[in-house]
């Protein structure tokens, strides 16, 4: 059988194994990419979406272990390759661009040498000029000028580092890129400038792009599909236009209503209460938790709408809804 | 290069210079007796020293102390000895003090820094691979032995060596640099020699610094592996060997070559005890002998040399430094 | 209940303080089993290997080797614990005044630090050791401590400089407290692991100056120390002649006491840098 | 009257180096003040680099100035007395970004609330100040049985902020310099506390500024706002024409990169570049921060008065009146409480 996804995740679950028990980081979440098509995926801090960005790259570390569940790239199941396979797999299959700007490339390394090791170790092999041709090429694609890639790290700016690290990132093809949180430490202008550099070289390759993070305000700039993380769990999924104008999950909707805007001035509401510990969280409905309610049965996957999915629970689906 | 930066280094080179030599000014003035003077009263009363020696002996000592003279010309005078390295004659044979100094340099350099390599490479390497977690158990075993190696004293495992290794089994010799029947000459015999006469008084340091070594590096590594170039050097899909090397030990590396450098720049002042107990021609059995015989000249001249070279190397290691990271010529215009 | 569990979450610590109590105890237990001046030359005949009258036998001059082991592990920590305490103590002070008070008072006392680090330690000391003529153990550890502040000088200026800049100092000054009060209730104790790490460290590292002087006979003649035992091995061939009974027991007791302090500021480490919390 | 809080001038640069001195200017010559009656919110917003948290410790006392006259009550800082310095260190409080860091580890969040009581000598009676906690913690919505006697860590950021507001809020200052107080805060618990500070304002009559690099929230939370570029002032006034009517190339920069949480409102649909270079005004005579490349003039723009409440550095405006009154807050719309 062959399918369109570029990326299909399947009720994948990530445990944290500590000595108080298992910390459910993420908990049977699901999703598909199309080719081309680009997801965004939103939760406060705890909530597991840096945990699945780890777990798609395959590079999270003990004491995290994946559970269950596949992560299919094209047609592979990631979760089967061997550790040589995955390596070869990341940068060519699927790419991440890391959170720390500032310190994700090496700092006693010029530019240059970071980018070949990546294709040299990939055993992409090309003759000099080419190979001259193809660094100038990837620059370029990045808004870079190719006398960048003599440079050390410490040399350039926040912005510039961040373009190298998606020049990296893009400088095999790969059909899937993450990106977590790639502007966190940027200013307004340069997060602009990095995310459209990002949205356009995705464009160009057509590959599927996962951006993290919590900035609603980004990923309404950015993404075609959202998904929003509560609790290890992905409450709701769907189109970046229903999610803004229809958010049906209770913390979707609080989440969005709290949002600031530059329309009109207006009381702002937060989120009341804390999300629950991960620790030994007992199934059901973890957004009860926070409102004081409870729900323990298993809650149900529902398609509202076209590919607009949320977990919907009973009990606190109304939860806070103001009368329109 | 960084101006700021270099004239910093340089202010403090100067200043230990001055600061030794002014000490070593000081101190033989601060005591009520002559040191000297006693000393050669001494072996006079003894017998067997040559008078006319000893006459001539006394005048150099007054000549260059100038007692008769306002401190702040005997300051002068004493820099403009030290700076034409003329540090006096030895009381044991009257030889120029620097002399003594420049026979015995080259044995400690020779043997210390070899030391220091050795012991400098493999615990770098150990440590790393302590730190890394794909390192089989094999090399974990080691740490205990390690630390318990690293805390001990160098001179007192090498009194356990020379029992062992000179006395209970006679496989090594005990004391010297080469063999008595051995002519220094550039042959395989005196080669020979000189490395079996080296193996213990070396081998006691490098055992005992190598867990020295390997816990900085492990330390370093622990912390190199936090950051964020590592985490996405593997996103990079680089083979394992290459992030271990060119990512990990490229950086955590980076303040183990400075305390290398310090190492070597600090060899002369040493192991002054490890040449005492292998009896190993170095600086430090020359320092011991003028202690022990009370020479005067010779103390003075072997401290002085020791740290000015020590002082000068330490300035050239800093000069040096920005070549293995690229940071520090940024690091010092930010500040 | 939290100190049995400080036990058992750091082996390191307990090990290597159950080790230094040991060697510290081993003087004053010891001393109910032999006298004073069996430590003394002359109490047998020289040179004896172990007996039951001798349980280490004797040495050259005929001192009683446990007697002289029993009566001297007190005099080496005596020298390291002085030095220890007075150099940390002095670093420390002045660490603190250069990081938090910083300006021109701040560059004199780096600069000074800097110089003094540059010097060969050991060298110098073994140049003022030979122009004292007399010492005793308390001048030998003052000595010492003269030029081993300066490590804890740069931990306690590194520490302080970066709690400066912590906002918790900002909001105790908001809160209306004063420089004294913060040095002392907001910053001394989250230096203590630190300091203790470097007492510690410093306490090894004054024990290995003062065993190496003693060694090289530059140290207390007048009274037993482990470096003066070490001298007299030395000096009179005991290798040569393979008095092992006379020069083994300093060594291992020496080796037994740098392994505990060597354990206890690994097991400090641990406490004062969370990194280094994963398995050794 | 004169002001509450007032900056005359107020420049800060910082040096560096022993030999060979290296100077930057953070600050440049801002004059601007803080009235006591109405209470008032201003936003003081810029990138990195924009003199913002200078700005605010500067404020609060906590820095020193390299010139010019921080005024408290109409008297300099400089020249006040100890018992005036308690006052104004005890009014002017401050709230933090970082809501881990301003809790030292070694104690329980109670001790950041019990000090400032003793210290400034409000009350030494526990029961007392027992209860002056309590109705503190209770104002920021906290419950004080799931904060109090627990150690900072064992809190989340938004629970361990708003105690810092509480803290704040104890000494009943007469104004809060709350710098960047939700950028490390998460989303869902932002608008709690923003909105907690705006209620101090209407109900204490708590003045407020907000230091802060987003826009939005700059918008919701403040009456006026002082755009800051390269430690010079280039906008400042109302915040809704500001925001949704900016006059400086900057600031029209600033806006056009806010990412609106609309996806109606895409940043694409304004074509104009996001360089800096391009966005310089053809009149421009390159005279000011803004123009110079890498800049470093001591000659400044002046700034232009284009209506009522907002004044422009930038020489586009050269048509309208220069400001006559140095402090830009002379200009600001006086809030209605």
């Amino acid at each position: 059988m062959t399918n369109s996804y570029a990326l299909r995740v399947e009720d994948l679950k990530v445990y944290y194994h500590t000595s108080g028990g298992p910390v459910k980081a993420v908990e049977g979440v699901s999703f598909n990419l199309e080719r081309g098509e680009k997801l965004g995926l939103v939760g406060e801090s705890g909530s597991g979406k840096s945990t699945i960005a780890l777990a798609l790259m395959r590079s999270h570390k003990p004491p995290a272990i994946i559970e269950e569940g596949s992560i299919i790239l094209g047609e592979t199941n990631l979760l089967d390759l061997n550790e040589e396979n995955m390596r070869k797999t990341r940068l060519s299959g699927i790419s991440m661009i890391p959170q720390g700007a500032m310190n994700s490339l090496n700092p006693v390394t010029r530019i240059k040498k970071q980018v070949v090791d990546a294709i040299s170790d990939h055993n992409l092999k090309l003759k000099r000029e080419k190979k001259e041709l193809f660094l100038k090429d990837l620059m370029q694609s990045v808004g870079l000028d190719s006398n960048v890639l003599n440079l050390f790290p410490h040399e350039l700016s926040g912005g510039m580092k961040q373009r190298v690290c998606i020049a990296i990132s893009i400088s095999l093809k790969p059909q899937v890129i993450i990106a977590d949180e790639p502007t966190s430490a940027l200013d307004v202008i340069v997060q602009r400038q990095v995310i459209e550099t990002l949205s356009k070289v995705q464009e160009e390759l057509g590959a599927a792009c996962v951006l993290i993070g919590h900035d609603m305000g980004l990923m309404a700039q950015f993404a075609d599909k959202i998904g929003i993380m509560y609790a290890g769990k992905l409450v709701e999924i769907g189109p970046v236009n229903d999610i803004f104008k229809n958010p049906t999950h209770p913390y979707t909707r609080l989440l969005i209503e709290s949002l600031p805007d530059t329309n009109e001035k207006r009381p702002l509401i937060g989120i009341p209460g804390l999300p629950p510990s991960l620790l030994n969280l007992a199934p059901g409905c973890s957004f009860c938790l926070r409102v004081e309610k409870e729900n323990k049965n298993e809650i149900p996957w529902v398609e509202i709408s076209k590919d607009h999915f949320i977990q919907k629970c009973d009990i606190c689906s109304d939860y806070g809804k103001t009368k329109k | 290069m960084n101006t700021e930066y270099v004239l910093k280094r340089f202010l403090l080179f100067l200043a230990v210079v001055v600061v030794a030599v002014s000490i070593n000014f000081l101190i033989p003035r601060m005591r009520s007796t002559n040191p000297i003077k006693e000393r050669l009263y001494q072996l006079a009363a003894q017998g067997g020293v040559n008078v006319g020696k000893m006459e001539e002996m006394i005048e150099v000592w007054e000549k260059k102390f100038g007692l008769d003279q306002p401190l702040w010309k005997q300051y002068i005078n004493y820099w403009n000895d030290v700076i034409r390295l003329d540090f006096g004659k030895t009381i044991a044979d009257f030889t120029p003090v620097i002399n003594e100094i420049m026979r015995s340099v080259p044995w400690t350099i020779g043997m210390l820094s070899v030391a220091t390599v050795i012991a400098f490479g493999v615990g770098t390497i150990f440590g790393a691979l302590l730190a890394w977690p794909k390192t089989g158990n094999f090399v974990k075993i080691f740490v205990p032995l390690l630390m318990t190696l690293s805390a001990i004293p160098y001179y007192l495992l090498g009194i356990v060596m020379i029992y062992t290794f000179a006395i209970y089994w006679p496989i090594l010799p005990t004391s010297g640099a080469y063999g008595f029947g051995v002519r220094p000459e550039w042959d395989i015999e005196m080669v020979l020699s000189v490395i079996s006469h080296a193996v213990m008084p070396a081998g006691s340091i490098v055992l005992t610094s190598i867990g020295f070594w390997g816990l900085g590096m492990r330390g370093m590594m622990i912390t190199t592996m936090g950051e964020d170039y590592m985490k996405f050097a593997e996103y990079k899909g680089l083979k394992e060997r290459r992030i271990f090397l060119s990512y990990g030990v490229r950086n955590a590396m980076l303040p183990q070559v400075t305390g290398l450098a310090i190492s070597l720049g600090t060899i002369l002042a040493g192991s002054v005890l490890v040449e005492v107990i292998f009896a190993y021609p170095g600086l430090g059995n020359l320092l011991y002998t003028a202690i022990s015989s009370n020479d005067y000249f010779l103390l003075q001249g072997i401290m002085i040399f020791v740290i000015v070279s020590l002082g000068f190397s330490l300035f050239l290691i800093d000069l040096l430094y920005p070549l293995i990271d690229p940071r520090i010529k940024l690091q010092g215009e930010q500040q | 209940m939290k100190f049995l569990r400080l036990i058992n979450n750091n082996r390191m610590l307990t090990a290597g303080a159950i080790t230094v109590i040991f060697v510290c105890f081993f003087g004053v237990v010891g001393s109910w089993f032999v006298d004073r001046e069996r430590a003394d030359v002359g109490a047998g005949r020289p040179a004896q290997p172990p007996s039951t009258e001798f349980w280490l036998g004797t040495d050259q001059q005929g001192r009683d080797v446990f007697a002289d082991l029993v009566y001297g592990t007190p005099g080496t920590l005596k020298i390291g614990l002085i030095a220890a305490v007075v150099g940390v103590g002095v670093g420390t002070i002045l660490g603190f005044i250069s990081g938090y008070f910083g300006g021109y008072i701040d560059n004199l006392i780096r600069f000074i630090s800097d110089v003094f680090m540059t010097i060969p330690v050991l060298m110098i000391l073994i140049v003022l050791a030979s122009l004292l003529d007399v010492m005793s153990n308390t001048m030998l550890g003052l000595l010492i401590a003269a030029f081993g502040w300066m490590g804890a000088l740069r931990v306690t200026r590194a520490q302080v400089l970066t709690m400066r800049e912590r906002a918790y100092v900002q909001v105790a000054k908001l809160n209306g407290v004063n420089d004294m009060e913060i040095i002392f209730k907001e910053m001394i104790p989250n230096l203590l692991p630190f300091i203790a790490a470097s007492l510690v460290g410093a306490s090894a590292g004054a024990v290995l100056a003062s065993l190496g002087l003693s060694a090289l006979g530059l140290g207390p003649q007048n009274e037993p120390s482990i470096g003066l035992t070490i001298f007299w091995v030395l000096h009179y061939g005991a290798l040569i002649r393979e008095l092992w009974w006379w020069f083994m027991p300093p060594i291992i007791v020496m080796v037994l006491l740098f392994m505990g302090l060597f354990m206890i500021t690994a097991g400090l480490d641990r406490i004062a840098n969370p990194r280094l919390r994963t398995t050794v | 009257m004169a002001p509450l809080l007032e900056a005359n001038k107020i420049s800060k640069e910082y040096v560096s180096g022993t030999f060979i001195k290296k100077r930057n200017l953070a600050l440049r010559n801002i004059t601007f003040s803080i009235d006591e009656t109405p209470p008032s919110i201003t936003a003081i917003a810029g990138e990195s680099g924009s003199g913002k948290t200078t700005m605010a410790r500067l404020l609060a006392g906590i820095l020193e100035k390299s010139s010019g006259d921080l005024l408290y009550k109409g008297k300099p800082i400089s020249s006040m007395n100890s018992v005036e310095k308690i006052t104004f260190k005890k009014e002017v409080q401050t709230i933090f970004q970082d809501p881990f860091e301003v809790y030292n580890p070694f104690y329980k969040v109670d001790h950041v609330l019990t000090t400032p009581l003793k210290k400034y000598g409000i009350t030494s009676n526990k029961s007392d100040s027992d209860k002056m906690i309590l109705s503190a913690l209770e104002e920021v919505g906290l419950r004080p049985d799931e904060t109090l006697g627990r150690f900072p860590h064992q809190l989340s950021g938004g629970q361990r902020q708003r105690i810092m507001v509480a803290r704040a809020f104890l000494l009943r200052p007469k104004i809060i310099i709350a710098d960047e107080p939700v950028s490390m805060v998460d989303a869902s618990l932002r608008a709690t506390i923003l909105e907690e500070l705006k209620l101090l304002r209407e109900k204490y009559g708590i003045s407020i500024v907000y230091i802060t690099h987003d826009l939005t929230t700059a918008y919701q939370v403040a009456d006026n706002i002082l755009i800051l570029y390269k430690g010079q002032v280039v906008e400042a006034g109302e915040v809704e024409y500001v925001i949704n009517d900016p006059k400086h190339p900057y600031t029209k920069l600033l806006v056009d990169c806010i990412p609106q949480p609309n996806p109606d409102v895409k940043w694409g649909k304004s074509s104009e570049s996001t360089n800096i270079e391009n966005r310089i005004p053809n009149e421009c005579n390159n005279n000011c921060l803004f123009c110079i490349k890498d800049g470093n003039t001591d000659s400044l723009t002046p700034m232009y008065q284009v209506n009522k409440t907002r004044t422009v550095s930038c020489v586009s405006y050269n048509k309208s009146k220069v400001c006559d009154n140095e402090d830009i807050s002379s200009y600001f719309l006086k809030p209605k409480i």
